[in-house]
């Protein structure tokens, strides 16, 4: 229980602490320190449910199953990462004067408060807390979006701000219509809003109601994992923000707002008979899939097109818990982890590229692999990972869900499958000319930290060749509890 | 130590070479030689183990713990796979001989990266030999794509020009779009199968449509990899640019694991062979050969050419594929094994003779840093050894009857002649057709040849560089010699060959093709001797015969030889220009042929201002262009591109209508759930 | 079941539910600012009574506190933020001109219908008291919602987006009678630091676009290339 | 043994009456432009001076040039040595069918080509780029009609197929008709006759074996122009023994052997008459009238084909 305890309370404290020392150029390495102990904390904590099984705090107030233990670990491992670049990544724009350090201290203390409120989310037990930590998260992020004081940062900022409050609100109706169902049936008043709870009497809900609420929160949270009539402020908020934030936005928060619709589908499965949640998932993963694979074409900014391809994955990985049999379940989970890894893998890439051609637009990136090889190189073998190409985990995950969208819905894999091809074609057409040629004059190679890079593109090639005894056990148990019944 | 043990070590030789490679960027020497030395173990070991398969007859199975955790690695060998084994075996080693030699000149220029071309070549011969391995559809995929990305790589090796960079984007585009075909029907079979071992493929029973849309799926997919017509634009523009020891693995080995894949597919998984299939792929095959041909004419790029040729070659193959399927189909597999029999010769002989071709021009590329068969000339004289080289394989591609091209096009048009014996009136015209076809890209790629000899080889130098280039060093020699010496054994010998190869339709079909080789080693009879007999050997004793007389005449009677001047009707003072270039060799059969390409061509008469009457400089400009790009490859981009346009509506900027959409999807939900 | 057998109680909360419907469709018609202002602090007042009503009436004493809580938050505190911040940023005596106010009118009174058709379902399973409210919950946060949309000026936005609020807020009470109490101080928290970010917002735009319209903030978008 | 001496025997038969046929064609054709014809081993005569005269190579001309004549020879004697020409169960028909046959000619193309870009004058160049045309469109005319004799025969050995029809009796083919019209046609064609190619002519451009054989002197000369006479020969016994092959010896004795080979001369003089008549009626086409030549010959060979499968075989 210590474990549970420490990894929400180091972010906590980060907060506080960088909230007043955030400015020093040690604060780098403090924001490393403390994304480290949390990622140490998360992985006991990880260890103690493995073999203890689900783990419910005393108060019952935070609740660790197979399913949110491991997103916990993914979210400390992607934040340490991301904290490890963040580091020389913020000198260099407080040297470039983009940056001054005053707001330094801001960044540091909100990238810790994001930490805290996207842990809380995951760990909480009850579906009030759930929506709290989420608007807490945007809180948390909206200033960080609007750092450079730009206007494109600040009307990038004001959309997040907005859309993502209408969205939370439709997620609090939501929430309200599911304690109005739960009150009837649990006895208690106060745990009607526990998820334990609730799934020990999900059968007895009052479906029609749930329906209702499924839909409020599905709009709601849906807003949150960018699914596509409601993603119009992803694009604006990663392209604008600071990259660290977008590589944790487009990692980590996408993946939890995905975890929380998840949750309320297993919700609404026990209580409805029909497959509707299912559908309507399998209908938004779809259309996201499509669009966003459409839209990757005409970017002009690196940002953008990398945050257009997250609604991509996202999209996907919707579509697959839709879909909802354990092989297509086991698929969405293995690809949440391998989309997170890769992606921020790449946004820190993206990042460094960003600096070495002192731009975002892609026209003027050229050369990379000429200036920098361990940045060239990281970004092309990232980006040929995120397109799906076998010796990476992104083509295991696609080729689990392809095979189960191919044994329950077969004609649903020709869309899949154009929809790849386009998006493909669309992330290499940029790619090529950034990535090779010659070297624009005057540019020269920048401080870089390719660890992490090298370090999250090793384990998705792990994951892509062999998935480890362990790592295939904990999916089974998620997979277990999310779809019922056991893919091996 | 069985075939399978050996087959491991090759795999393992492969990646050590790339592994080598790794820091080649300060020892030079280790990508030069060491893994050259690793690659030539992978050849010779893929050899030992394909030749044992073949040779004992045996399949073995075996397991990896990797991969899925429920679906762990199974990879197989039997008889089909040990054949092309032995394909990529013999290619690898000569590449292996000839690569030191030939990267000499990469190693000074210090621009390029050397560490990616060694271990991405070491993961491209891992990924080809690992596919012929595989057992079950995530092994074949896994393997299939990083064949795919590898050569991919080294495709973009030299990525400064921006037509590189742009023929790459464009090779991995359809190679992801072929990737995901085959996954495709991997999946219909799958899903009939229960899971994806192919054996479990192999037992599922499927009805005709489904077992239709499988095999279309596939044939997409397996023929945009091979080059197939109407997907055939990624090869000629990716297949020059790569290094030419890459191209020729590429344009040798590559397109056959293609061939490997379809095979397998339709007559390993897929059992029961429709007649439809094997005509479409007959008359695909007919179409790629003839097209293909048509497009290598007239090109004056030499690896450009060759490229262009590995469609024709691929396209015999399909028909020889086609015809044996439609003769499986009608109950006659005699003539079935007798298709299959073709194609495959013809598979082995195209890999080596378009090796030895693309070596021969890397050979020309190296000594001369030219490219281009209009600056070319008189290299025979310069570059001696490698001239001869060049001329077999020459020979042996125009399909010409001592070497081995001609034996593989022989047996097609016995299978097509046995088109009679077939009940469906149709098929007993439309196969004729395609054999009529099949005989005339035959010759026009007999005349395309003697463009490329006689413009590059023969003549007089037309440009200063070639006429002072140096024959490459013993490496390359011997690489070019070993094919070309296989060249003419297979040629010479095509019983022996066959009888290595029928284990193959004794696994796929159960019949064994007894005929072709009853009459002993001396003489091939495929159905019957009564019906069609070739006899290799008594051939090349009668021109050894004949060359013996000759000389024991000429000697006899020795007559002086004199040098003079050639005929120049008396104007005098010849020059290199005035010599036929390759444009103009092949304006002939432009002309006949007009409407198969988009053809631009200006001559501009610049006037001398003063005498306008006067013509000072005549300018030829010539396009041509290839028809597939202007009625297929555009229009698709342009569709996407003009769906994209529309689809980016939705980012309108206003945050009013980003609220009206979140607004208006809640209304509808709503809406649509009570 | 009609008025008349509810206690007097009972038709209090209702009357003040309708007062608060119609606060929603003042703000909407409204253009200019310190009005707006004011009719939301208005709003809040009409939820707080109307909560404290509802305790009395279902003796639900938890209630009182979320009543004290919106008082001092929804009608006091965040509507002198709003005030302070026109005043300084002087967009009070700014008249935003509205298209159609009719059809918005007619719009909203649309709105209503539906939500009313949408809660038919919850309604049989809701508390006899307060059942018939959710439908006039759902309507004010999707008429708030409408404001948001219909509206150029920043502040009227985030006026909208506190309505919404303030509808939710109602949903729960009406419903069920207020979420456990750790979920209304968060809910209550959020709204705070959303309204403290809103000013930090206001001066942010008027920085670098020196005007709260926000239709100049149209940089970032795909259409017209 | 027997079999292979008699075999042996008729190959050089076959190479020492080609020129004989060859003069005997240019006295037919000076008769008919009534102009005094030379005699009948006027050929031999010039073979003979062109072996012992010396041999003047071009300057740049290398191994290619020299040793194309003896390949294009030596590809010509073992074409002859497969076709029947007076017997039929010889061994050496076993070697090599039809489509072997038209690769060994192909061969010869193939080298006489590269011998003429060899030189590195442009009269090479646009010889060898000419034949190539040709021989392409030639070929598939070729073998359609191959296809059409193999179809009906069911055999492309040559004398399994002259024994068929011989055996077969007085049966009048459509398709054999028209087969024996296109096989006419593309002898015409290959053999650089008037309509496609003017043998006797000098003019550098119009001439197309001419041009490719233009350098060459002496004991090479010699051999090309008994290689092309050998292959006019060929393309004659085809014509007459695949589809008239009455008179043939189908044993080997005497008296068949005999009247086969005085049934093979009638022929062959018969056939020359009709290559004559041909040749002084037509005028020499335009190049790029040739295709349609030769697009017509596959038409015909095709309609053999096609009347062969409808019509013959009864659907």
């Amino acid at each position: 229980m210590t474990a549970l305890w420490l990894t929400l309370l180091i972010p906590l404290a980060g907060i506080l602490l960088l909230a007043f020392v955030g400015h020093l150029r040690a604060a780098g390495w403090i924001n490393v320190v403390l994304s480290g102990s949390t990622f140490i904390t998360s992985l006991w904590l990880a260890l103690t449910v493995f073999d203890g099984g689900t783990l419910i705090s005393p108060g019952r107030m935070l609740y660790i199953d197979a399913f949110n233990v491991y997103l916990v670990v993914l979210t400390a491992l992607v934040s340490l990462t991301t904290a490890i670049f963040s580091r020389p990544y913020m000198r260099h724009e407080v040297e470039t004067r983009r940056l001054s350090g005053r707001r330094m201290r801001l960044y540091h203390s909100m990238y810790q408060g994001f930490m805290f409120t996207m842990l809380a989310a995951l760990t909480t037990n009850n579906v009030g807390i759930l929506w709290v930590s989420m608007e807490g998260a945007t809180l948390a992020t909206v200033l960080l979006v609007s750092l450079y004081r730009t206007p494109e940062a600040v009307e990038a900022a004001w959309k997040y701000f907005i859309l993502c409050g209408v969205g939370i609100a439709q997620a609090l109706f939501g929430t309200v219509l599911l304690f109005f169902a739960a009150e009837r049936v649990i006895p208690v008043r106060d745990d009607a809003l526990l998820w334990n709870v609730l799934y020990g009497s999900a059968s007895q809900l009052e479906p029609t109601v749930l329906t209702l609420a499924f839909v409020f929160l599905l709009v709601g949270y849906g807003t949150k994992v960018g699914l596509v009539p409601l993603h119009n402020w992803l694009p604006d908020a990663h392209s604008e923000g600071p990259t660290p934030m977008s590589a944790i936005l487009s990692g980590l928060l996408l993946n939890v707002a995905l975890y929380s619709l998840v949750r309320v589908k297993m919700l609404v499965d026990g209580s409805l008979q029909n497959n509707l949640a299912g559908h309507l998932m399998m209908g938004f993963g779809l259309l996201s899939f499509m669009v966003a694979g459409l839209f990757l074409h005409r970017q002009r900014d690196i940002k953008r097109m990398y945050s257009y391809s997250s609604i991509e994955h996202m999209g996907l990985m919707t579509f697959a818990f839709g879909i909802g049999g354990p092989l297509a379940t086991f698929g969405a989970l293995l690809h949440m982890t391998v989309h997170s890894l890769t992606k921020s893998a790449i946004f820190v890439t993206v990042g460094h590229a960003a600096q070495i051609a002192g731009t975002q637009t892609i026209d003027k990136i050229r050369g990379l692999i000429m200036t920098q090889p361990s940045v060239g190189w990281g970004l092309l073998i990232g980006t040929v990972a995120i397109a799906g190409f076998p010796p990476f985990g992104v083509f295991v995950s696609e080729f689990l869900v392809l095979s189960a969208t191919m044994k329950s819905w077969p004609w649903l894999t020709v869309p899949l499958l154009v929809g790849l091809a386009i998006a493909f074609a669309g992330l290499f057409r940029h790619l090529h000319p950034m990535v090779y040629g010659e070297v624009p004059e005057g540019q020269k190679p920048v401080r870089a930290n390719m660890l992490p890079v090298m370090l999250q593109l090793a384990m998705v090639l792990w994951l892509g060749i062999a998935i480890p005894v362990f790592l295939a056990k904990w999916f089974e148990q998620a997979t277990i509890l999310i779809a019922g019944s056991s893919p091996l | 130590m069985s075939p399978l043990i050996l087959a491991y070590l090759s795999l393992f030789c492969a990646l050590a070479s790339g592994i080598t490679a790794l820091n080649a960027e300060r020892y030079p020497w280790l990508l030069r030689y060491g893994s050259s030395i690793w690659l030539g173990l992978c050849g010779l070991l893929a050899v030992g183990a394909g030749g044992w398969s073949l040779i004992d007859e045996i399949s073995l199975i075996d397991q990896v713990r990797l991969g899925l955790p429920w679906l762990h690695w199974h990879l197989k060998l039997d008889p089909l796979s040990g054949f092309f084994f032995i394909v990529v075996g013999l290619l690898v080693l000569a590449v292996s001989l000839y690569a030191p030699g030939y990267l000499q000149e990469y190693v000074h220029s210090k621009i390029r990266s050397l560490a990616s071309l060694g271990l991405f070549t070491g993961l491209f011969v891992f990924g080809m030999l690992l596919v012929l391995l595989a057992d079950d559809a995530f092994v074949f995929m896994v393997a299939w794509e990083l064949m795919s990305v590898s050569s991919y790589f080294l495709v973009v090796y030299q990525h400064q020009h921006s037509a590189n960079r742009r023929a790459a984007f464009l090779y991995l585009l359809m190679a992801h779009m072929g990737g995901l075909a085959i996954l495709l029907g991997f999946g219909v079979l799958a899903s009939f199968g229960g899971s994806f071992t192919f054996d479990a493929m192999r037992a599922a029973n499927l009805s005709l449509a489904w077992a239709s849309i499988a095999f279309a799926l596939t044939f997409f997919g397996f023929g945009m990899k091979a080059g197939m017509v109407p997907l055939h634009a990624w090869l000629p523009e990716a297949h020059p640019v790569a290094p030419s020891h890459i191209s020729a693995l590429m344009s040798g080995v590559m397109l056959k694991i293609a061939i490997y894949g379809l095979i397998r597919f339709t007559y390993d998984l897929l059992g029961d062979i429709q007649w439809q299939w094997g005509l479409a792929v007959l008359i695909i095959g007919a179409a790629s050969t003839l097209l293909g041909v048509l497009y290598a004419l007239m090109q004056h790029d030499l690896k450009r050419l060759l490229a262009y040729h590995s469609v024709e070659n691929i396209g015999i193959i399909l028909m020889g594929l086609g015809l044996s399927m439609i003769f499986i189909n009608a109950g006659r597999p005699a003539l079935g094994v007798l298709g299959l029999i073709a194609a495959l010769y013809h598979t082995l002989n195209h890999a080596l003779f378009k090796g030895l071709l693309f070596l021969g021009a890397g050979a020309v590329l190296h000594a001369s840093h030219e490219n281009d068969l209009n600056n070319m000339g008189g290299l025979i004289r310069r570059l001696p050894q490698t001239a001869i080289f060049f001329l077999i394989g020459c020979l042996a591609i125009s399909g010409l009857p001592p070497l081995n091209g001609f034996v593989s096009e022989w047996l097609t048009f016995q299978a097509a002649l046995q088109a009679p014996s077939l009940a469906s009136g149709v098929l007993r015209t439309i196969i004729p057709i395609t054999a009529a076809l099949l005989a005339l890209s035959a010759a026009l790629a007999a005349a395309c040849f003697v463009k490329v000899y006689g413009v590059a080889f023969l003549g007089v130098a037309r440009s200063h560089k070639v006429a002072h280039a140096h024959e490459v060093d013993i490496g390359m020699r011997a690489g070019m010699g070993l094919l070309a010496v296989l060249c003419v054994i297979f040629g010479i010998f095509p019983a022996a060959v066959i009888n290595l190869i029928d284990a193959i339709p004794q696994m796929l079909l159960g019949v064994k093709p007894v005929s072709a080789t009853a009459q002993g080693w001396l003489w091939l009879t495929p159905i019957s001797p009564r019906v069609a007999s070739y006899s290799a050997p008594l051939v090349v004793i009668g021109i050894v015969l004949f060359a013996l007389i000759s000389y024991v005449l000429m000697r006899a009677h020795p007559v002086k030889f004199r040098r003079g001047y050639p005929w120049d009707c008396g104007f005098g003072a010849l020059n290199s220009r005035m010599q036929y270039t390759a444009t103009a060799f092949s304006m002939p059969i432009r002309r006949i042929f007009a409407p198969v390409w988009d053809i631009t061509e200006q001559i501009e008469e610049l006037h001398n201002p003063t005498q306008p009457q006067r013509t000072e400089i005549i300018r030829h400009q010539l396009h041509v262009q290839d028809k597939s790009w202007s009625r297929l490859y555009e229009p698709i981009g342009m569709l996407v591109i003009a769906a994209a346009r529309r689809v980016s509506r939705i980012q309108t900027g206003s945050i009013h209508t980003y609220l009206a959409y979140s607004f208006f999807t809640l209304l509808l939900l709503l809406w649509v759930v009570t | 079941m009609e008025l008349a057998q509810l206690s007097l109680f009972n038709q209090a909360v209702l009357v003040l539910a309708a007062l608060a419907l119609l606060t929603s469709f003042l703000m909407l018609a409204q253009g200019r600012k310190l009005p707006l202002i004011y009719t939301y602090g208005w709003q809040g007042v009409l939820l707080a009574v109307t909560t404290a009503l509802v305790a009395y009436v279902t003796g639900h004493t938890h209630l009182y506190i979320s009543a004290a809580l919106t008082l001092a938050l929804k009608a006091l505190l965040i509507p002198w933020l709003l005030h302070r911040l026109a005043v300084r940023l002087n967009v009070q005596r700014e008249n935003e001109p509205i298209a159609y106010p009719s059809l918005l009118l007619l719009a909203g009174a649309a709105l209503v219908v539906f939500s009313y058709y949408v809660s038919l379902p919850i309604v049989q399973f809701a508390a006899s008291a307060t059942r018939n409210i959710i439908a006039v919950s759902m309507s004010i946060v999707l008429l708030g919602m409408l404001l948001m949309i219909t509206r150029r000026r920043a502040m009227a936005q985030v006026i909208g987006f506190m309505s919404m609020e303030n509808g939710l807020f109602f949903a729960g009470v009406v419903s069920t009678y207020g979420m456990p109490m750790i979920v209304e101080l968060g809910i209550a928290f959020d709204v705070l630091v959303a309204a403290i970010l809103f000013g930090v917002f206001f001066f942010q735009m008027r920085a670098s676009i020196d005007s709260l319209d926000v239709d100049r903030l149209n940089r970032l978008r795909e259409v017209d290339e | 043994m027997t079999a292979w001496l008699l075999a042996a025997l008729q190959t050089l038969l076959f190479l020492f009456m080609a020129p004989l046929l060859a003069g005997w064609v240019k006295r037919v054709k000076c008769h008919m432009q009534n102009r005094s014809a030379p005699s009948l081993f006027q050929p031999y005569r010039d073979m003979a001076k062109l072996f012992r005269k010396h041999t003047v190579l071009a300057e740049h001309a290398s191994w290619v040039f020299r040793t194309t004549p003896y390949i294009v020879f030596g590809a010509t004697i073992l074409t002859a040595a497969v076709v029947p020409l007076v017997a039929v169960q010889l061994p050496t028909t076993a070697i090599a069918d039809v489509i072997v046959l038209v690769g060994f000619l192909a061969l010869a193309r193939f080298f006489t080509a590269l011998a003429g870009m060899d030189i590195g004058t442009a009269f090479g160049g646009m010889g060898a780029s000419r034949e190539m045309m040709i021989g392409a469109l030639a070929e598939p005319v070729m073998l359609m009609t191959v296809f059409t004799m193999a179809m009906t025969a069911s055999t492309t050995n040559l004398s399994e197929a002259v024994l068929f029809t011989l055996n077969s009796g007085l049966v009048l083919r459509p398709s054999f008709v028209f087969a024996i019209l296109g096989l006419m046609m593309v002898a015409v064609a290959e053999t650089g006759r008037v309509p496609v190619d003017n043998p006797a002519t000098h003019l550098e451009l119009t001439m197309i074996h001419e041009a490719m054989i233009l350098e060459y002197s002496g004991r090479h000369l010699a051999l090309i122009e008994w290689a092309a006479q050998i292959k006019l020969m060929i393309y004659a016994v085809l014509i007459a023994n695949i589809f008239l092959p009455w008179g043939i010896a189908a044993e080997f004795t005497t008296e068949a052997l005999g009247v086969g080979a005085v049934a093979i001369t009638v022929k062959l003089m018969g056939l020359a008459i009709v290559l004559v008549v041909w040749e002084t009626v037509m005028a020499k086409m335009r190049l790029f009238r040739a295709p349609q030549f030769l697009g017509f010959a596959f038409l015909l060979s095709l309609l053999g084909m096609l009347t062969h499968v409808i019509l013959e075989t009864g659907g």
